[in-house]
């Protein structure tokens, strides 16, 4: 406690200092500048992914401010490090709020982004979510925008085609994670609802690689499929499943992507990521990768949705507030994106997804379904 | 919350890694009762009871055990807490979380600004820190020292050393108690990853470091091991591999204090 | 039918490998009186160590061998290092106990850094997958090695402990140490040759899980938890008591798993192990408690 | 077992009943029993301490002495026998408990709670428990301090009467060896014990060292304090006994008044010749 209570006396002596000193040097500079925040996970486990979010906002960022800004507004953003940690993510965004002053933030991770939301809401500030799905995440906070499909879109699609081309007896695998836990009760609602009945349900230890009584137990339900969310080493998944005899057909989400060595058929849902050949050149040059991650690309495209709030706002005339943002982006609603058009209804945005049959012998997509 | 072990361990000589265990059922007895719309007081004593009434529970294996069980069962104790935070999930919200957990409001002013949530923390630390020297200038205080020294001469001198252990118990479960409460209120947001052994480890390092059983030590320790991150952000390490340095060298601290000063920096002898 | 047979014999495969790990943390605490949390480190370093060789082109046995060469050799590092300055000073359990908690940290998170905090796989090794049929039953060739090694390391090391002039030296130190002391046993050589012994020993099912799952750096605590519980439920200071109940633990895990949800089942597990402890302290299989102090 | 039985060899065992002192028993041990592994320490055990007086318990090593002193204490569970104190059984008390009911005791290995002030060591001993509770201590902070005062002056009182006033703040640690003996004396003294146990209170002592605690004993006895003290030099058992328990191999060979029992050869070959 002693050490939250030390973070909060320093930030918060930080938060007295710091806007002085800032203010004296930057105030010319100010004029023509908009700050924008990010919080990803820069380090930790979960660090590779961070870094590919951030390369994609940056590269969006750098393109527009090449470009002369938007209406002569250059754009910079603070990027805060959560490590895919909630209570880093509360710290992160006060401190992009409160020090910075930000009125818009790119957050990542399901856990940080639900943890920020109320925040969000009371501070009215708007949170643009690229990346996290999990389904609570269409209703934490109105100032709350997912550019990606959440969790249960995903699963109502794959139940659906499930319930009407795999059979109608099912079995859960999922780990005690939030998002595993959220997905079997995702799953079961939307496979019930679809008329299929569940005959079995089982969980492994978070973290555990001890995986065969629960593959067991599944495959002895002897299910027409199983419906795998679990993010424990895929790779040891599919091992362990191999050593299982007749284990069933495997269906998933995005997620829990990409089943590597499973031994069995799996189905799953993707959320189609493109941008054109001409950004993804640009972006490998850029960044000396070999192709461009799928983070890298959502960041960016929801980094163009940002930017076009923000010019729709300064066209007007109106100030920059997360207010205004929120406001704007439904007044715009839909956006031209490489992508296609996607649209707002509500806070999440419609995407267009694919299911994947992958075998041991490749890849194939068999539907392209839009929600 | 270093406050609270330094308590446990110092004073009375009971070793218990399960002080975050401790601190999360305060936090989430705080979030609970406080998100059940109970005013701030109401929610605070809710929160130090049941940290306090847990913590006498639980230390009853310590005291009819030798002191290396006592250290399993705090370990399992830790692995239960943590289990029941993620699976109890009607009342935890499970891995999820609590979130937007409501700050005090009292005389009109909301405690939800950072100002003045350091002015309710730095209260609260005055006030955790004077009652501490209070308690341990007491005779009481003489007690408890005692019975950490030579328990059988306590005993011998008449004084119940079950009841004093429990006591002591007791007041530490109330320090972690308020330790979770505050930081439930300061974060809005909990969740079980955050009351996890590594914590623990953290805390005692903390402690170690600082020294134990003196409240110099409780204060110092914590600030010294804040400075190692920013240390460390100095040197040129892949981002990826920051969380693993990091408690590499909490670690590397913890061995070579044992080693050359295990009474830490202010502490007096464990 | 089919299904609880299976599930007992991966129990009793999970069990084996629990057993050596129980039996050579006795070993240490008894002999030592330090409660060697530190052990959960090296048998992951074990398992790491061996992924390595095995990865640069070593044959697997070697890979093994010098695995649990380099594991007894940092045990050695520890007690000398870290362990002995300690003891001579006769610092507190407390002390001691502290330092074996840095220790894991460090060897863990040294491990995270080296070989990446993900989980890894023996994937050089295709055989790992394959597996035995016995009737109806299936058991991968990585079970079935760890069931013979564990098997025999433990046999051995009871062998070593009853047969052996040095065994029958460390049990002199374990039963009373200041009297070793001026019996001129030399207890600090002894220590270390415990140590080393049982640091070596642990490799093993560091290595066999880790071939037959996958290693990660963090999970061993929670594995030695299990495995200390199973040495204080047989009786501190018998070792095959460790191993039994250990291997009773291992199947009994796996079967708790057929009837509640896996996510219960840890810490259902430590908590009938404090109860156990509240009921009876002295564990299943001695009356008397001996703990080295 | 009936500890009127007399067993074998220990023909010199009398029952509590036959003597009967002029003064009162506060303390009757009868048919103590105590067994460590195989190993018989106590064995039907019978004595009793006549109010007021100075008893020592004599006898050679392992006699069983400090055992008979940890079970009257409560450090030990006997396995069979009572202890009565005015009558009432102390057998299943805890060792608080039976500290307040008045029969307190010192340690051999001294024990004291070394990093504390000689003063403070007496404090904590004391039998006054107000201010005891964590809940005085914070919540009442002046009164608190106020029985810490009122309690330091009865600690200080004490000292006196062991001489060693001059010496309360200094750390128990910086006090010569004698000094740490009397204090060990005060700390007993201060749980406002009717029957001190003293365990070997001169053994190591120096010439002075030892004469001064001769006096503080006397002293005790004068002030109406019940003692039984394991001492081995029979010129001090001769000078501070008023009687004798003669012990041997958990029993109790002898009874009685300095003079008799210690002239007795037989226990003289056992104490000096027997015991190693």
């Amino acid at each position: 406690m002693m050490k939250r209570i030390r973070i909060r006396l320093m930030a918060a002596g930080m938060a007295t200092i710091l806007p002085l000193a800032l203010w004296s040097g930057n105030a010319a500079a100010q004029a023509k500048e908009i700050v924008l925040g990010a919080m990803l996970p820069l380090t930790g486990s979960a660090a590779q992914i961070g870094l590919e979010e951030q390369n994609g906002i940056q590269f969006a960022t750098d393109k527009v401010n090449a470009a002369g800004g938007i209406r002569g507004y250059k754009i910079r953003i603070v990027y805060e490090d959560t490590q895919g940690k909630p209570d880093l993510g509360v710290l992160a965004f006060n401190r992009l709020v409160d020090l910075h002053q930000v009125s818009g933030i790119f957050t990542a991770y399901s856990s940080v982004t639900l943890a920020t939301a109320p925040l969000a809401t009371r501070k009215k500030v708007f949170v643009l979510n690229p990346a996290a799905q999990t389904s609570k995440l269409a209703t934490a906070s109105p100032y709350l925008v997912n550019t990606i499909s959440l969790a249960k879109d995903e699963v109502s699609i794959i139940a659906k085609y499930a319930a009407e081309k795999l059979g109608k007896k099912a079995a859960v695998y999922y780990d005690s994670g939030s998002v595993g836990i959220d997905l079997r009760d995702e799953f079961k609602t939307a496979f019930l609802a679809a008329g299929g009945t569940i005959v079995a349900d089982e969980a492994v230890e978070f973290g555990n690689t001890n995986l065969r009584p629960t593959l067991l137990k599944i495959a002895a339900a002897k299910p027409d499929f199983v419906f795998m969310a679990a993010t424990t080493g895929p790779g040891v998944t599919g091992d362990q499943i191999s050593q299982i005899p007749d284990y069933p057909t495997a269906i998933g989400t995005s997620f829990f992507a990409p089943f590597k060595n499973y031994p069995v058929t799996v189905y799953h849902t993707l959320v189609k990521s493109s941008v054109t050949g001409e950004t993804e050149k640009e972006f490998n040059a850029k960044f000396k990768t070999p192709d461009m991650a799928f983070f890298s690309r959502e960041y960016a495209n929801a980094s163009q949705i940002m930017f076009k709030v923000i010019d729709y706002l300064l066209e007007k005339g109106r100030p920059v507030t997360g207010e205004n943002l929120r406001t704007a982006l439904f007044e715009v609603k839909t956006f031209d994106t490489p992508n296609g058009k996607i649209s707002f209804d509500t806070n999440t945005a419609r995407r267009e997804v694919e299911i994947h049959k992958l075998t041991p012998a490749g890849r194939t997509v068999v539907e392209k379904i839009a929600h | 919350m270093a406050l609270s072990t330094n308590f446990l361990v110092g004073i009375i000589g009971i070793f218990s890694v399960s002080q975050a265990a401790l601190m999360g059922v305060g936090a989430y007895a705080y979030a609970g009762v406080a998100m059940a719309g109970m005013p701030f007081p109401v929610a605070l004593l809710a929160a130090v009871t049941l940290c306090a009434l847990l913590n006498t529970v639980t230390s009853l294996p310590a005291l009819r055990l030798a002191g290396d069980y006592f250290v399993i069962t705090s370990f399992g104790l830790q692995f239960i807490a943590t289990a029941v935070f993620v699976n109890w999930v009607q009342v935890t919200g499970g891995s999820t979380g609590i979130a937007a957990i409501p700050a005090p409001r009292m005389l009109g002013i909301s405690f939800e600004e950072p100002q003045y949530f350091v002015i309710l923390s730095s209260l609260a630390l005055a006030l955790a820190s004077l009652a501490y020297t209070l308690l341990m200038r007491s005779s009481y205080g003489r007690v408890l020292h005692a019975v950490r020294l030579n328990e059988l001469a306590a005993g011998a001198a008449g004084r119940n050393v079950l009841k004093m252990k429990l006591g002591v118990s007791a007041v530490s479960g109330i320090y972690a108690g308020l330790a979770g409460a505050l930081y439930a209120i300061f974060m809005s947001y909990i969740d079980p990853s955050s009351f996890e052994i590594q914590q623990s480890i953290v805390i005692l390092t903390m402690l170690v470091i600082g020294g134990a059983r003196t409240l110099a030590g409780s204060l110092i320790g914590p600030l010294l091991l804040l400075a190692i991150p920013q240390v460390l952000s100095l040197v040129h390490i892949a981002p990826e591999l920051l969380g693993p340095t990091r408690a590499l060298v909490f670690g590397a601290l913890l061995v070579v204090f044992m080693l050359w000063r295990p009474q830490g920096i202010a502490g007096r002898k464990i | 039918m089919q299904l609880i047979l299976q599930l007992v014999l991966d129990g009793i495969v999970h069990g084996c490998a629990l057993g050596l790990i129980a039996m050579t943390f006795s070993y240490i605490y008894v002999t030592t009186g330090i409660f060697h949390v530190a052990h959960a480190g090296i048998l992951t370093l074990g398992g790491y160590l061996a992924w390595y060789f095995t990865g640069v082109g070593v044959p697997f046995p070697v890979a093994v061998a010098i695995a649990v060469a380099g594991s007894a050799a940092v045990g050695v590092l520890i007690q000398k290092g870290v362990y002995e300055p300690l003891m001579k000073r006769r610092s507190t359990p407390l002390v001691q106990l502290i330092a074996s908690i840095g220790i894991v940290a460090v060897i863990q998170n040294l491990l995270a850094i080296v070989f990446s905090p993900n989980v890894l796989q023996f994937e050089m090794l295709p055989w790992r997958k394959s597996s035995l049929h016995l009737g109806s039953l299936d058991i991968s060739y990585p079970q079935l090695l760890t069931v013979i090694v564990s098997l025999v390391a433990a046999l051995g090391l009871l062998l070593f402990s009853s047969r052996t002039a040095l065994g029958r030296r460390a049990r002199a130190v374990a039963s009373n140490r200041s009297f070793a002391e001026i019996a001129r046993l030399r207890p600090y050589d002894v220590y270390v040759y415990v140590v080393a012994i049982g640091a070596g020993l642990v490799a093993i099912p560091g290595i066999f899980l880790g071939v037959d799952q996958a290693l990660q750096p963090y999970s061993s605590l929670g594995l030695l938890l299990t495995a200390v519980i199973a040495m204080i439920a047989g009786g501190v200071g018998s070792l095959p008591g460790a191993f039994l109940v250990a291997l009773v633990l291992g199947v009994l895990q796996n079967l708790v798993l057929a009837m509640v949800p896996g996510r219960w089942s840890q810490a259902l597990t430590f908590a009938i192990f404090i109860t156990f402890i509240l009921m009876r302290p002295t564990g299943l299989f001695r009356i008397r408690m001996q703990r080295a102090s | 077992m009936n500890p009127n039985v007399i067993t074998s060899g220990g023909t010199f065992v009398e029952s509590p009943g036959v003597r009967t002192q002029a003064p009162t028993a506060l303390l009757v041990v009868e048919g103590l029993t105590k067994n460590f592994g195989g190993f018989r320490v106590l064995d039907a055990t019978t004595f009793s301490l006549p109010e007021g007086q100075v008893t020592c318990l004599v006898g050679p090593n392992g006699a069983g002495k400090t055992t008979a002193f940890d079970c009257i204490t409560g450090f030990l569970k006997s396995d069979a026998g009572s202890i009565r104190l005015r009558g009432d059984e102390l057998i299943g008390l805890g060792r608080s408990d039976i500290v307040r009911r008045g029969v307190a005791r010192s340690f051999q290995n001294l024990r004291l709670f070394e990093e504390m002030s000689v003063v403070d060591n007496v404090i904590v001993c004391l039998a006054d428990e107000t201010g005891n509770d964590p809940l005085t201590a914070v919540f009442r902070p002046f009164y608190s301090a106020a029985v810490l005062r009122r309690k330091r002056e009865k600690a200080l009182a004490i000292l006196e009467q062991v001489e060693l006033a001059h010496k309360a703040e200094d750390h128990v640690t910086q006090i010569s060896f004698g000094q740490q003996k009397l204090l060990c004396i005060a700390r007993v003294l201060a749980t406002d014990a009717k029957l001190l146990l003293l365990d070997e209170p001169t053994s190591g002592l120096s010439a002075t060292a030892l004469d001064n605690m001769v006096k503080v004993i006397g002293r005790l006895s004068a002030s109406g304090k019940t003692l039984l003290v394991v001492e081995h030099n029979t010129r001090i058992v001769r000078d501070i006994a008023d009687r004798i328990v003669f012990m041997h191999q958990g029993r109790v060979l002898a009874e009685g008044d300095p003079q008799t029992v210690l002239d007795r050869s037989d226990l003289v070959e056992i104490y000096f010749g027997g015991g190693h």
